[in-house]
């Protein structure tokens, strides 16, 4: 399973991540789920999330969740970017890419990394 | 033996801390080491049921026995995304 | 529920689509199934997928489905594109975009969105 | 009244047929013009059970009863994606 990681406080730039998606010819799905930041948290009309990281824990604990990704499913390729730092509202946070050979293993797949991201790796928000 | 003690997310703000060192007999347990902090750091105790532990970059349960060199982090639940 | 559906035989610009996405404030989650010719159907070896659609039928039965994941899902907007003719391998062939305020409905509403357009929008598949 | 029957995917190269039309009496019903459509394109009756039959752009049962100007469709299971 070839994987990428990148926890940064880059912009994502979408259209230059799919230019350069690679997929051999058995892979009939692609996934992705761009996580956007909204304008409330709670009640709460906010203009960004300050994203804080423990960095290399961060970096850690997705190797495992894909280690285990790579054992579960026949994934060919993830690709995962988290911001860090200021990230305003209407913005993506975070951006994964699945590519699999069939749509149920990719959808199973990203929506499990996702759930267990939000349970085991290290990165917490501040509203601003 | 002397252990790092970092701190994360709203538990700097809770603590007024972002990194301290612990001294502890040979053989202590995090659950030793939790109980100094929360000595030092009263307002830790509220949290104690969500706060989660790692030492270096895994996570780790409390009956973790702390060897010289570790390095320990507390924070409460993670929210990426 | 904003919706855009065309079944085209131009070929799917992720990018120039990702570039009119519109979100309110109020949206976390951006979902996109992409759908890629695979070089294998069955046993046999193919260079491409020649698709065939009764178009104005599949166009109402989106819409009707899109009726449906209006009524269930909290769902801003959704967005179809699925190619007809000669698709090359390793091209995609089916492009959709849900937008929603949480992951949870974006992924229930996506993947029911491609289950049941396999069951009921009226586009055929021959290899070439 | 003379009902307009199209065929889509290899159902057009299982009756060599893409459009054509069946004279049938007022009140008839699709189960009546099925009949007659298996009459006069034998293979079809092998794909009986799959078969998918719309009037206009929606589906419907056997036992709807067609009106002039009604536009039948004959399809196999559908494949998009």
């Amino acid at each position: 399973m070839k994987r990428s990681l990148e926890i940064t406080r880059d912009r994502i730039d979408e259209a230059a991540l799919i230019a350069q998606r690679q997929l051999s010819t058995e892979m009939g799905a692609v996934i992705y789920f761009v996580g956007v930041v909204r304008g409330l948290e709670g009640d709460v009309q906010i203009s960004a999330i300050d994203y804080e990281a423990f960095q290399k824990m961060a970096e850690h604990q997705f190797q495992l969740l894909f280690d285990q990704m790579e054992k579960r499913w026949p994934i060919e390729s993830v690709r995962l970017m988290h911001r860090i730092g200021v990230v305003k509202v209407n913005e993506p946070s975070l951006w994964v890419e699945i590519i699999a050979p069939h749509r149920g293993e990719a959808f199973a797949a990203c929506q499990w990394l996702i759930d267990e991201m939000k349970r085991v790796v290290p990165i917490w928000k501040k509203p601003v | 033996m002397r252990i790092a003690v970092h701190f994360y997310s709203y538990f700097k703000e809770l603590t007024g801390c972002e990194r301290t060192s612990v001294e502890l007999p040979p053989e202590s347990r995090l659950s030793d080491l939790y109980q100094k902090l929360i000595t030092q750091f009263p307002k830790l105790a509220a949290m104690e049921k969500s706060t989660l532990i790692a030492v270096g970059v895994d996570y780790q349960t409390r009956d973790y026995v702390l060897k010289p060199g570790d390095e320990v982090s507390l924070f409460p639940p993670v929210q990426g995304g």
